[in-house]
């Protein structure tokens, strides 16, 4: 089972576990991004994400077509905030069920990791002084 | 031909609009787009890297465009 | 910060999560143990877990600091459930948060790993033909 | 010395009880303890193992114990 979505609003982690629960789950593994009051030093004050929506949904697709083929897990939940962000909030939950752990904490893992490099989604960092884009420059 | 292309990110702040539109040749390679852009724009040289992705998929450099694609600059991405 | 608990009554995700709410924090990591309804292919109705309270918790709370220790997060939160469990319920959870996401999976999957070894608590399995305690027997 | 078990999981399953009260010798080795334990209920020896916590901390097999302290047999964990 693979369930993607994007969205404006507060991401609910209550909403992706039980979208996760299933009797053939034994663990599950949850990743939670949240917005850090630093980068490299410098006091972040918000953050505002912006999505190739269409495309984006695809890629996130994809890594869940992904980490069920590669991984042995039952369900995949990724679910994607995009706006303005303050401080502590969720910008990204990926929560996988699996029979065993391994699996789950392996699948969580490859997805964020896989979500940073392929899926269109970007994200811009103030500070008190100005704002950049992430990652846009070497 | 003409082609617009989407802009996401710091390629928006670049063009400084969300869709340009643009005139090619026929066949223009996802290459040639990618040379233009950076001959017309100069300030995508200074990124660490951007893709072009055409119906929803990243291309590679030998892809051909046409005139009915949904053509995207992709900078680098930088979710979660 | 480093928080244990072992609860009779349903453990919450969400409150868990309150606890490792921190602008510090840009990865979190939870791992929850959920109860599966089968094990090597026998069906399973419910299960009893008992702890040993005291010795359990401070252990628990060893884990905690030696994950403290060994990576660089942020907070540490581990609760697990005793008494009679059914499908889908919770036994453990584990919550961890660091600056970066690496630490946090590391740090999860280390916790759940030594509390497999090292936390005195037991769990009993039962089917619908009989139960036994897990692990006892090589 | 009289000193008293705890037991939890199979060992009390194996003790039929929750609290064994045993009488020893002063200056009782965690190791003599466990082979009482054998000696007196077999079933112990069929299991994939247990230890003795002293004070809620494992203990080795040269550890001493005490009238005082709070003994428990801890057979294999299986939390999570």
């Amino acid at each position: 089972m693979i369930h993607i979505s994007i969205k404006e609003e507060a991401l609910s982690l209550a909403e992706c576990q039980a979208l996760i629960e299933d009797e053939a789950v034994g663990g599950i593994v949850h990743f939670v991004g949240t917005v850090r009051n630093q980068t490299k030093g410098n006091q972040v004050t918000k953050l505002e994400f912006e999505a190739y929506e269409k495309m984006a949904l695809l890629e996130m697709e994809k890594i869940g077509k992904a980490a069920l083929q590669q991984f042995d897990i039952e369900r995949f939940v990724l679910q994607h905030r995009i706006g303005t962000l303050y401080l502590k909030e969720i910008a990204v939950i990926i929560v996988v069920g699996a029979k065993h752990r391994k699996a789950a904490f392996q699948a969580c893992e490859f997805a964020i990791d896989s979500l940073k490099k392929t899926v269109p989604i970007w994200k811009k960092e103030f500070f008190i002084d100005g704002s950049h884009w992430v990652s846009a420059h070497p | 031909m003409n082609i617009q292309v989407l802009a996401f990110g710091i390629a928006k702040d670049i063009l400084g609009q969300q869709l340009l539109p643009l005139e090619v040749s026929e066949n223009t390679s996802v290459l040639l787009l990618k040379e233009l852009l950076v001959r017309d724009y100069p300030e995508f040289a200074k990124l660490a890297g951007f893709s072009i992705a055409v119906n929803n998929e990243y291309r590679q450099d030998d892809y051909l465009l046409s005139e009915a694609d949904e053509i995207a600059i992709i900078p680098p991405v930088s979710g979660g």
